[in-house]
């Protein structure tokens, strides 16, 4: 599979095992917060905006509702099941189960940009739309997860009247639909004088903040103190079995290549912006230390170097 | 100027380190209370039962704050009062401590 | 008028949008302090040396001279019937009229920039040496408003010995003509190496600071107590007449039309940096949740999304 | 290590919320008054009478900063009297509040 | 919810001003005395006996923050009598205050 | 020597001084810690990459090796006489003499990017290993400075088990290193990708980084109580007598014109991010306020406008 190990090289993949390895050995490489925050926006605004030109160029289609209706559907469905295994594999109790499996459910923005990259330099970039497909897949799963832990029987749940708003206008769904809905209305035209900025310095800026991922990732491996050999391996388990299925559904409701392995990539990844956030202000008694590591340093890492040259292998045979 | 009665300017700092995505709630609370001022400072990071927390604003999972009010004592222990069961679920911290000030008026 | 609606619908107006939308349904969407603080910068530095490389090229004339005198003079006389109205019909008091009368007599960088970007896509760039009469239109305002503020007998203004070094001195004014005069050394051939990040990548970057003004100006909009409806009417009716003047007096002292034009933005605009930041120091009683209220979150915008093409318009008409 | 007199090692400390321009006057004060030495600290943001605000470095109008500095009973007296006035005028927030130092010659 | 002791409630607060490179020696030594927790802020800059400094991320050499760490009498004396001389050596500033905390047992 | 004066009024080193005159002036010009810090972390990778590039091009040869080598001699012997100058000269006592030692041992990395832009834009680029001297040039000073301050008898060194890790693991090593090895790894086709941000938008974003380190230099300078008149002329003899001896070496050993060039300028340039750190934690007692002043309020100044274009003149001399 040498495709997969020619991404393994690439400059950006090789930042992010840069900043893992620097963590490993306690070295004092620190990125600013407030740079990670900037490029983190960066990106969300450059995917929205190329999705959009994009879709202002192919116009809306029939596979495009498809392709919606499929990641919100996975999106619902995704953290029952990983719900269940957590409880039983991962011994986890009904709040931490749910607060995790809402994470799965989501999706991780960063794991979409590098597939996308990964994707558009072998030939097989994916539809523009995906971009609104995953800003869909954000936060359905927030509900899922506070039905489960209310489920459990536990009334601490604190979903007052303010979270369903704080997380359907969370910072990140308003930042990639706005630019999608810009892009839309921009047009290839209108992005060229943009494009120096959101297109060509795209590829560096994603390297430093994979840089700074890979730090945060090996930072949260090794101070995790709830992270066990089982929950680590379920965070191995959920993005092959997830991503399995995204592209197999992709397949089966007629995507192209690249796109279904994109959704793929977005039913593998777990959240790592828009839930632990929600999660911390609806499920305090969760512990952020565990879905923070499982998210970010398990699943995340998994993917990036692993999950995503499978995705795109899977789907080059299943479509 | 004469010095005015010392416990005259006598008032009580509530500090809270709390959540970042809490902080709209506790401000909510504070007005409640008739609370008429506040501020919020910013942290790096910290370590206490449940592990430890560097500034992050990416995820803003692991962004604490230092949220501080000056009032008098009746309404500082109104306040935490009805705070401490919410705290306590999200494992913060909260210290009260006296204070004098200039024009106790203001608090 | 489609050029004002290809203006509205152009990237950069939009992010403005979307930034005033995600502050309107209370969105957590925020950019760092420090990442909104760089790009200002950078936006200063870009402007200065773009106009310094400009005046390089075209050699200094006595037009150039004129229009600094008409902008200096504008500066200066602006603030006076701005002033009586704000106390007339405004009502204020003479403090925070004379504090709101010197925002509108200096200058705001980004109604500049923007307005530049729509002359230059429009096929109507203005004179590099605008930039100059920007950097001199930016504090000017600042002293005729102390003036005011005495005259209407309050003693307590704090104009003290470091004020009007402190004025002068002020960070933009000291990048902004800084980087004129660097332009105006390095020349063309200078300034090419570094045109990517300071020419082809000021799109994209305007897009992000605007989307960060447009979340300050709605939120200021929102939190304002001070406001009123007859202020934020004065806060529409001042710019078109100030703008409208500023155009006209460029047509007369012979400005071709994009410079006339942008004289007219810069009549029209109300400082959001220089100013604010000296009247915080020198007459503290004023309410700065007033000035930045009409200055940020009703003059701003209105410029931004009409003010801008009707001066181009105006320009276009008369000279 | 024997303790010495816990009154040798009490000093105030004064607590002042400003904006950050007048930083550079509250230090010429300080160094009036002979104070040896102060911290100052960032802020995100708060509320008053006079509105709430948010750390905004680029207009440079909202942004306050804490003041921070430890001295002797008298010092802090004598520049918390200084400053009053102008401070009032600001709408900033002054704290005095007792503490024990560990080296008092330093204060 | 009936009152407590007041006795009960009171704990020391420590707050160290120190070179940001030392906190993780400062860390160290807490966990070595058995603290809880601590939380560490952000500084703007300052002025002592060794002069002026602003924040600088950039050299690291003039970058320093506020370690905090409330607990009960003996361990702050125990923490802060064994960082002494370090902290000697460094020119930090060192303070204690008496606080009351809501759930004791935590601290 | 136009070409010493081209450099002068290049914008790069106008930008620096525009720094260095605004807070001459007090000037409230400030840029963000955050942005300043994220500029640093960017120019390293920057040119990390590069060099790693060049490398993978050039293939590893025996000259590499020899540079080196000469590079990391040169980081152990220049503290010790230097040490020697400053307790006689200069008047300073073991420990603070042994701190500076360490800073001029060491090197500065914007110094040599500012060196290389020189060279490159004078058809002189020096080698890409030079990437790799410049990161083993950084930390072995350390060690002498330390061997230094307790040869002078005083026990107070915190060398603890921490520092040798600290200081090998530091940031910016490993930052300039990993890069260096990522541009190895994905060569020239790999780098391509992620030239705009790290090739085109260097100069520019070096620009403002030099903004920077004009404002925080001439702070130093102002604000210095410790610096004599006889330790800031000891600030601009080091880097002429360290440059000229390791320009000398480089052409010695057979380097080309622009790597002798840039090997002098590593000698000349003293440290001002590993070593100041590392001084802080290992020797307390010494003054912060005194070895960097030194080292980035006049020795960064002097070889950035008069340092530079001499070791130039002086490599296309002898080589
Ligand atoms: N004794 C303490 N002193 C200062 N800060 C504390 C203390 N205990 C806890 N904290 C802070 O509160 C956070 C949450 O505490 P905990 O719930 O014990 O994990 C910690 O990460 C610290 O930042
Ligand atoms: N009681 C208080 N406790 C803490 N901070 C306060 C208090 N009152 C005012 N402040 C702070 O001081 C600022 C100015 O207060 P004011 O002059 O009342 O608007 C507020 O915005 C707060 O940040
Ligand atoms: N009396 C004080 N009050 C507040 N902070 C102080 C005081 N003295 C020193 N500091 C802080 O501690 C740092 C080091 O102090 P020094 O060792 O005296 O230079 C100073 O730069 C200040 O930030
Ligand atoms: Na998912
Ligand atoms: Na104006
Ligand atoms: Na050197």
């Amino acid at each position: 599979m040498p495709a997969g190990l020619e991404t393994l090289l690439s400059p950006v993949i090789l930042f992010f095992i840069l900043g893992a390895l620097a963590a490993a050995v306690r070295s004092d490489l620190a990125i600013p917060e407030a740079i990670a925050k900037g490029l983190s926006l960066y990106l969300m605004a450059a995917i929205g905006l190329k999705g959009g030109v994009e879709v202002s160029q192919s116009g809306f289609t029939a596979e495009m509702a498809l392709a919606a209706l499929a990641g919100l559907t996975l999106s619902f469905l995704i953290p029952l099941p990983v719900f269940l295994a957590l409880k039983r594999i991962g011994r986890l109790d009904n709040i931490n189960a749910a607060a995790v499996a809402a994470h799965y459910g989501s999706v991780s923005v960063v794991t979409f940009v590098a597939g996308v990259e990964v994707l558009g330099s072998g030939g097989l970039p994916p539809a523009g739309y995906m971009v609104a497909v995953l800003a869909l897949m954000e936060t359905p799963a927030i509900i899922v997860g506070l039905m489960l832990a209310r489920r459990g029987g536990n009334g601490q749940v604190h979903a007052g009247n303010g979270l369903l708003h704080e997380t359907l206008l969370n910072g990140s769904v308003v930042l990639l639909m706005g630019s999608f809905l810009i892009g839309l209305i921009a047009g290839k035209e209108g992005f060229a004088p943009i494009a120096p900025l959101f297109e060509d310095a795209f590829r560096g800026l994603l390297c430093l903040f994979l840089l700074d991922m890979g730090l945060v990732a090996m930072r949260r491996l090794r101070e995790s103190r709830a992270l066990t050999w089982r929950l680590a391996g379920l965070g191995i388990i959920f993005p092959v079995i997830n991503g399995t299925i995204g592209v197999l559904v992709g397949a089966l409701i007629g995507l192209d290549t690249g796109s279904a392995a994109a959704l793929g990539m977005l039913a593998a990844s777990a959240s790592y912006i828009a839930v632990p956030a929600a999660m911390r202000l609806a499920l305090p008694q969760a512990d952020p230390g565990l879905y923070l590591a499982m998210s970010l340093a398990v699943t995340f890492p998994f993917n990036i170097t692993i999950g995503i040259p499978y995705f795109v292998f899977l789907a080059t045979q299943v479509v | 100027m004469s010095e005015p009665d010392l416990v005259d300017l006598e008032r009580i700092k509530v500090e809270i380190l709390l959540d970042a995505p809490l902080v709209r709630r506790v401000e909510a609370a504070a007005e409640r209370h008739g609370l008429t001022g506040w501020t919020v400072l910013p942290t790096l990071g910290g370590s206490g039962r449940s592990g430890r927390w560097q500034d992050d604003q990416v995820t803003g999972a692991a962004s604490k704050v230092l949220f501080i009010t000056v009032c008098n004592r009746e309404k500082a222990d109104a306040f935490t009062r009805e705070l401490s069961p919410v705290l306590e679920a999200y494992g913060s911290v909260l210290l009260k401590s006296k204070v004098e000030v200039v024009r106790p008026g203001k608090f």
